[in-house]
């Protein structure tokens, strides 16, 4: 039943030209890295890339959101260039269902598995298997609770609060300190949505006494309902000057609320957003979005190399902190052509 | 007699209206212990509400309640079946999809360690239901039973709880004559433990066969109430319409007239071959004739309503040809069937018949929308015209064309169903029991009708229970058993007679005992036996019932 | 009993009860617009009148088919998957003008409504499983169709379709108003509309009168999946983009509470096309005035939920007892 | 009222009415019997389909029939099938519960609250009472109030969300079971789901074909009117059926956290059509009066397989592929199904 992945056709290219890179080890913990001797009292070592080792992917929610599909593409990809046997499955924002995909990738011989979790709770009875199986768990982009190098490898991934930090920074920058803002927030209950708001709250409370937020609205990290959602914030509070939306399909709904008021994006209301996808960046580059910070998804690099280092010896630090683009009217033009954007 | 002047149950001055509808306008009415009472009236004359109000169905507007020297008011029917009033309410109340045995016990389920006894309950229920004749496999769901086998369900359900009163709405409107006969004994062995019956019905016989009282409704008032031994036949019906007794005389116990002849030359209107449907109806074939009445006769379940829907496609496909004057169907579908003037008139006319929320208005014109509409555009005027024609012809009593269809009485959306298919025009009528729940003087009216629209060519297919209906009504009787044709009556053959001496011979491939027709009666040559078997005691008051049905037969000729 | 004392009131208050199930939902309506603008004045400019017809408009159209449906007895979950489908195609077709796009977003949700309407009129499969089957594969279809992810889409035709007026009214609102009165028209002149409302009424009735019972209920489901993808359209001229994967989320559940919510029985043989309007209205209305005051979706949430249930109550029928 | 009045009720009388039978002649017992079997067949529609899906995929995968992957289906399925249960009940009434995924989402997250603050106690009691507090309004206004399950329902889809999101600060707080927590062996392993789940459903099926609660909620379903003249309890049925279809979610949720570790605020979306979709696969009614425990959880099992099988098959070509092949795979199975039935109904 397992096949070799057969990655996306641009995605390598890409995969490679905007490939992660790590945060200098200062962000993330430094010390003994985790190795295969290490991981939950040791487990077998393995050559994943033998042809023969069984590489299991979850991934977590639709592949129709761009950051989803690049992410499973940039795993493919490499997975491909290495000659691993990858064997993969998509949960479609289930956690109950992501539990029982992942045990079952165990019993089609999965002997390592790199997993995208929905969510930062709830993968228990997936990761307890893993572990009295002895297989390695590789957890990417989203956190899970536990420990490392006892219930998961390591965590590769962008830091959320981190973004938003930069973002309220971002708020300020466009606005020259003051502004009523607008917040769209992700799908409540998620822990990237809470982080980002939280990031960001915490941000402008402590640095910018001139930014208020006089609206902050949860619209499902969706583009039609963050059109829907600021259209109704805009008639209510027509002094909204700035918008930070959780993510770039919020932040373009957003950009079409906003014209249809008769306002002029990146003039009357400066936008800051999440997430780095093409057609938000091409708006950084117009000058209608004022800045958007990067969540990169190609992860494949990275995380096979970090598997390597497992079995290698070289070993995997706990939190491996990627270093997201921050794409801002100096440097989007300039991205696009390079295609580092997603 | 039990002798009883205990009152169980006294309303008085009890009103009732709905949305304008003065359904019931000061009525007091009192039974007693071991006593029946028949409460009767024309369609929509507020029998039905009446019983409703009583068993805590409808709130009453005004009036009290008297039950076992109480005051009381019933909120619900459970409360009224729990203080000891047990109801067969006019339609058949059952849950179709439910086995026959579990419908026998629902509420009451024998339990053994807290669980239900199914066993024990499909046991009992065999036993039961055979001793009122219909014999049945007990776990079959009810929806599979004739309405007629449901209906005894009902009342073996009705009788089977401790009551002080039993009230049935109709319960013989689907019956056979052996079936009246059987629910008179269950009856009588009620009264005989002091129990109050009321019993409503449109049959005349019925009530001088078993009632002791009578209580009229007209127009939702009392016009007469007492006992009923008193009473002829003429007053009764002079009562109930609120006519001259002279204008009611000219009218027997059927319209029909004698006028017609069988013409089985020429080709049929219709033509049935072969027609089975897996495991119901085997290999029947029969024609009608324009301008014919042709009987089709049997028991309870013998699938006469079955062949009857096998003819308009309406089982699916089945077995069998069809010809309309001489054209064969080609689709089998009801729609087909009407295109070619081939229409049925179902049997249970809640299930098949009323689209409950539509107007009065709406449901007679619904089969012939296509015909007044121009371009799919429904033409009002039109509809108009059809409506107050038939509303006047068939005399149904509504407040309007707009009230919705199922706020009317019984009676009268059983008139509004015959419009439905009379305003077609059609070549073919397949009448599935046409006057059952219908009052005295609109049976009368249908009867005639049935016979004007075959003078004008038209081919009747005809099933009643009620035998005289059957025989007066027919040219031909085609008899039918478990589903296959056992013989044909023509001519003089037509008669109760006949029809029983054909239900009693077996066609060779049968084996087993040869059944006999009825318990007791010889074939009789006098009058209407299918009517009042001798096995029934008349009641004590009689000096009508004997006579009766011989005079009425004599009027009617 | 106090009944005899009553006897005068009680035709009354049965009017009055019939009269608040008439028109209980034009009422609520008009209510809840009276506490909008009473929270808010600014409520009454015709910027946020415009911006609330331009949100309720797609759920109007669909909400119009799916009472349709409804009226025979049936349910349709498959709406917001054929939104999708309209979705996904629109970019691929609108190169060759905007006609021919409609032509194909219109003809693909009318063969996605036929695939409901035969599986419930031939097969007897059960509406609302028959539809869910449609729900999840018609839209995993579009986002096959669409290959990639969320599309911009710059046709000018489409997006003043979405984005303008005429007479200070949104095209958008002019399309819904158009499709009310045809539906109106459908339901309440002419034979179809009849035999519509007797199949949901008594399905074996009408059957044994002859109509054509399946045309009637494949006509339903091909009607509601051409009006949801038209909602599909507007979608996307009104949002610049066209995006399958998550268009018309939820928008099943949306359509049925305007249903619902505006007197329509879900246990079919009635179908009213102004309550729907007046439905969608209302949702739309309560979710504005919620969004507007900046209320937490815990709060919201339980809101909507309150007030739906109060609504149709309100506006239920009651049986006379 | 005892049956034994059963005996009294028809009166002596004279010759016995001649029995009628239904069906001629001596072959027709064989042929009765013979139809009641087409009859199982056409009943089990389901369960023919799930041993044929069943088969094929023993034979083409060679992990499909492994108990590590079984086990995979079962302990992380099961108390998700307890929402079908409570659902089967609803439904036969003829009504309908869409609330059970946020309820289900709900008992999770009060179970990990109750587990983290107060211990295993309140994890299984405080889930039990919201619950059951949470169906009894549902079920007061559909069987008091006469409102259609169907609205009421979806307000208590809307309305358990917004609660959920009150108790975690709008998403912001994950409450986790600690893990030395009595609470957690109740969802480990996968046995312990198994059996907390078999026993669950030998209940339910006891309750429905061998009490009067059973007959009476069936036929509510079959007709409700006909249920209320013959003085069934109808109101009350209808409001026992809600609490226990909402109970039954929460506490499916309770031991889903118990399992899972935490309350996980963003899961059970769309469960309810899932479990809808399981209890009419499963043969039960949608119009109510008709159906079965038996049904449910092959309807349960046929869903949990062809999911497995799309997973091992279809997912590397994405998520998109994934769904229709999902879409089509039910489509499929409902019209095998209703072509099995066929000819069971009359029409
Ligand atoms: N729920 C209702 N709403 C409105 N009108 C009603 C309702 N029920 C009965 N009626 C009206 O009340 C009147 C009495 O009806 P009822 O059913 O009591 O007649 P009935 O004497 O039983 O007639 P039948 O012999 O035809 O059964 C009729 O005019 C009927 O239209
Ligand atoms: N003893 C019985 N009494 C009544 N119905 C029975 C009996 N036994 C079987 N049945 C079933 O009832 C169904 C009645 O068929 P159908 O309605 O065509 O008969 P019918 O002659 O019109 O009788 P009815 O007067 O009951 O309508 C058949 O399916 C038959 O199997
Ligand atoms: O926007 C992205 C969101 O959709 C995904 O689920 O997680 C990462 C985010 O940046
Ligand atoms: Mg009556
Ligand atoms: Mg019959």
């Amino acid at each position: 039943g397992s096949t070799t992945a057969t990655g996306g056709t641009s995605a390598s290219a890409a995969n490679s030209a905007a490939a992660q890179q790590v945060v200098p080890p200062s962000a993330s913990a430094a010390g003994p890295g985790c190795t295969y001797q290490s991981y939950a009292g040791g487990v077998p070592k393995l050559d994943i890339t033998d042809g023969k080792t069984i590489v299991g992917f979850s991934q977590s929610e639709s592949t129709s959101n761009p950051f989803r599909a690049t992410e499973t593409s940039s795993i493919e990809a490499e997975a491909k260039r290495l000659g691993v046997k990858l064997i993969e499955r998509n949960a479609n924002a289930d956690v109950n269902a992501q539990n029982s995909q992942i045990e079952d990738m165990i019993a089609q011989g999965a002997q390592v598995l790199i997993v995208a979790p929905e969510n930062s709770a709830g993968l228990g009875p997936a990761l307890a298997e893993a572990k009295s199986k002895k297989i390695p768990v590789l957890t990417i982009d989203r956190t899970v609770t536990g420990t490392a190098c006892s219930d998961f490898v390591a965590f590769i991934g962008s830091n959320f609060y981190g973004q938003a930090q930069t973002a309220a920074d971002d708020v300020a920058v466009a606005t020259g300190g003051t502004a009523k803002v607008a917040i769209l927030q992700g799908t409540p209950g998620n822990n990237v949505s809470a982080d980002r708001t939280k990031g960001f709250t915490d941000e402008i409370a402590a640095k910018y006494p001139g930014l208020s937020v006089v609206a902050s609205q949860t619209a499902d990290f969706d583009q039609t309902t963050g059109q829907k959602v600021m259209e109704q914030l805009l008639q209510a509070h027509p002094e909204i000057t700035a918008v930070y939306a959780e993510n770039d399909g919020m932040a373009l709904g957003a950009m079409q609320a906003i014209r249809a008021a008769g306002k002029v994006p990146g003039k009357d209301i400066k936008i800051v957003s999440i997430d780095g996808i093409q057609q938000a960046v091409q708006d950084v580059a117009s000058g209608q979005i004022a800045a958007d910070i990067e969540t990169n998804p190609r992860f494949g690099p990275l995380a096979f190399q970090s598997l390597q280092d497992l079995y290698g010896g070289a070993g995997v630090q706990p939190k491996v902190i990627i270093k997201d683009n921050h794409f801002t009217s100096a440097n989007a033009q300039q991205a696009l052509a390079q295609g580092l954007v997603y | 007699m039990v002798p009883t002047d205990r009152t169980v149950l006294e309303t008085a001055g009890i009103g009732k209206s709905f949305a304008g509808v003065h359904a019931l306008r000061g009525v007091d009415l009192t039974l007693h212990a071991g006593q029946v009472h028949a409460l009767i009236g024309e369609n929509g004359a507020g029998k039905s509400t009446l019983i409703k109000v009583i068993t805590g169905v409808h709130r009453p507007d005004a009036g009290r309640l008297r039950f076992g020297g109480q005051e009381r008011e019933f909120r619900s029917p459970s409360e009224a079946q729990k203080a000891g009033i047990s109801t067969i309410y006019q339609e058949v109340n059952l849950v179709p999809m439910m086995s026959v045995a579990r419908n026998l016990f629902l509420g009451r389920e024998p339990r053994r360690f807290g669980l239900l006894d199914v066993r024990r309950m499909n046991r009992e229920a065999g036993r039961v239901l055979a001793e009122y004749g219909v014999e049945v496999d007990v776990t079959r769901p009810l929806q599979t039973l004739g309405l007629g086998a449901q209906q005894m369900v009902a009342l073996a359900r009705a009788v089977q709880v401790e009551a002080r009163v039993v009230i049935m709405d109709e319960p013989t409107s689907s019956l056979e004559p052996r079936e009246v006969e059987t629910l008179f004994s269950v009856i009588r062995g009620l009264t005989a433990r002091g129990i109050a019956v009321v019993y409503v019905s449109h049959r005349l016989d019925e009530l001088y066969a078993i009632c002791d009282r009578v209580t009229v409704l007209r127009d939702g008032r009392v016009v007469h109430s007492g006992e009923l031994a008193g009473l002829d036949r003429l007053e009764l019906v002079s009562l109930m319409l609120g006519r001259e007794q002279s204008v009611v005389r000219d009218k027997g116990t059927t319209a029909f007239g004698a006028g017609r002849r069988s013409r089985a030359g020429g080709t049929p209107a219709l033509r049935a071959r072969g027609l089975s449907v897996r495991h119901r109806v085997h290999d029947v074939s029969f024609d009608v004739h324009p301008g014919e009445v042709v009987g089709l006769g049997g028991l309870l379940g013998a699938g006469r309503s079955e062949t009857a829907k096998a003819v308009v496609g309406a089982l699916g496909a089945g077995a069998g040809s069809v010809e309309v004057a001489g054209r064969p169907l080609a689709r089998r579908s009801p729609a087909a069937a009407i295109r070619a003037g081939v229409v049925l008139l179902p049997e249970d006319r809640k299930v098949e018949g009323i689209v409950p929320n539509l107007s009065v208005r709406e449901n007679i014109v619904l089969a012939a929308l296509p015909t007044l509409s121009r371009a799919g555009i429904v033409s009002r005027a039109r509809q108009d015209e059809i409506v107050d024609r038939f509303v006047q012809r068939l005399r149904i009593k509504t407040s309007g064309p707009d009230q919705k269809v199922s706020d009317l009485s019984g009676g009268n959306q059983q008139k509004v169903l015959l419009a439905r298919w009379l305003c077609l025009d059609p070549e073919v009528l397949l009448l599935d029991e046409p006057t059952r729940g219908i009052d005295v003087g609109a049976k009368a009216e249908v009867q005639a009708l049935i016979d004007e629209l075959a003078s004008d060519g038209l081919g009747v297919l005809l099933i009643s229970s009620d035998p005289e209906e059957l025989i007066e009504g027919s040219d031909r009787v085609v008899v039918l058993k478990d589903g296959a044709v056992v013989g044909e009556l023509t001519g003089e053959q037509v008669s109760e007679e006949g029809l029983l001496a054909a239900l009693s011979h077996h066609p060779a491939d049968e084996c087993g005992p040869v059944p006999e027709p009825e318990p007791g009666p010889d074939p009789d040559p006098e009058p209407g036996p299918g009517i009042v078997p001798e096995s029934v005691p008349q009641p004590a008051s009689d000096t009508a019932t004997g006579t009766d049905s011989g005079d009425e037969k004599g009027t009617a000729r | 009993m106090s009944a005899l004392g009553l006897a005068g009131v009680v035709p009354d208050r049965d009017r009055s009860l019939r009269l608040l199930q008439q028109y209980g939902v034009y009422a609520a309506l008009l209510v809840l617009f009276a506490v909008s603008v009473a929270l808010d004045t600014g409520f009454l400019s015709t910027g946020n009148l415009r911006i609330q017809l331009f949100q309720v408009a797609p759920t109007l159209v669909v909400a119009l088919g799916m009472a349709l449906v409804i009226g025979t007895e049936g349910i349709d979950l498959s709406v917001g998957a054929v939104i999708a489908v309209s979705a996904a195609v629109i970019p691929l077709y609108i190169g060759w003008g905007l006609p021919v796009a409609l032509v194909v977003a219109l003809a693909l949700g009318a063969v996605s409504g036929l695939a409901a309407g035969a599986m419930v009129a031939f097969t007897k499969v059960q509406p609302i499983v028959a539809t869910l089957a449609l729900m999840i594969g018609v839209r995993g279809i579009a986002e096959l169709v669409n290959g990639d992810s969320a599309k911009p889409v710059t046709d000018s035709g489409l997006l003043s379709l979405g984005a303008d007026g005429f007479a200070g009214v949104p095209l958008m609102a002019w399309i819904a108003a158009g499709c009310v009165a045809l539906t109106g028209t459908l339901v309440h002149r002419t034979t179809f509309g009849r035999q519509l409302v007797a199949v949901g009424d008594n399905r074996r009735a009408a059957r044994l009168s002859g109509l054509p019972v399946r045309r009637v209920l494949i006509t339903v489901y091909l009607l509601s999946g051409v009006l949801a993808a038209l909602a599909g359209a507007l979608i996307v001229g009104h949002g610049a983009e066209a995006d399958p994967a998550n268009q018309g989320l939820n928008m099943e559940l949306d359509a049925i509470t305007a249903v619902v919510v505006g007197g329509t029985p879900l246990t079919g043989g009635r179908v009213r096309v102004l309550g729907t309007v007046a439905g969608a209205l209302f949702m739309q209305l309560i979710s504005a005035v919620l969004t507007q005051h900046n209320v937490h979706t815990s709060i919201t949430q339980i809101v909507e939920a309150a007030i739906i249930c109060f609504a149709v109550y309100a506006s239920q029928e009651r049986g006379t007892r | 009222m005892s049956p034994t009045v059963l005996t009294s009720a028809v009166p002596d009388r004279g010759p016995e009415p001649e029995p009628r039978r239904t069906t001629g002649g001596a072959g027709s017992v064989g042929r009765e019997r013979r139809e009641r079997l087409a009859a199982q067949v056409q009943r089990r529609g389901a369960l023919v389909v799930l041993a044929l899906v069943a088969a094929v995929a023993s034979m083409v995968s060679a992990t499909f029939p492994t108990w590590s992957n079984v086990s995979a289906i079962l302990g992380n399925d099961a108390f998700v099938w307890l929402l079908a249960l409570g659902m089967t009940f609803v439904i036969i009434t003829g009504g309908i519960d869409l609330s059970v995924g946020s309820m289900y989402a709900l008992g999770g997250v009060l179970a990990a609250y109750g587990a983290q603050t107060h211990g295993t106690w309140l994890a299984i009691v405080l889930p039990l009472a919201v619950g059951a507090a949470w169906g009894t309004v549902q079920g007061l206004l559909v069987s008091r109030a006469g409102m259609a399950p169907f609205i009421v329902t979806l307000a208590g889809l809307l309305g358990a969300r917004g609660l959920l999101q009150l108790v975690t600060d709008e998403g912001a707080t994950t409450y986790l079971v600690p893990p030395g927590s009595a609470f957690r062996s109740l969802g480990a392993g996968t046995w312990t789901p198994v059996l907390i789940v078999a026993a669950l459903f030998g209940l339910g099926a006891v309750l429905l074909t061998r009490t009067r609660f059973g007959a009476d909620l069936t036929a509510i379903g079959g007709n409700e009117n006909a249920a209320r003249l013959m003085g069934l309890p109808v109101a009350r049925t209808k409001l026992l059926v809600h609490v226990l279809s909402a109970t039954l979610a929460a506490a499916a949720g309770a031991l889903g956290s118990a399992r899972l570790g935490s309350g996980v605020t963003t899961i059970g979306v769309g469960y309810e059509l899932t479990a809808i979709a399981a209890v009419v696969i499963g043969g039960t009614l949608l119009t109510g009066g008709s159906g079965s425990v038996g049904g449910t959880v092959t309807g349960v099992l046929l869903l949990a397989v062809i999911h497995n099988l799309i997973d091992q098959y279809a997912s590397q070509y994405g998520s998109a592929f994934t769904d229709t092949v999902n879409g089509a795979f039910l489509a499929v199975v409902v019209l095998v199904q209703a072509l099995l039935a066929r000819g069971r109904q009359e029409e």
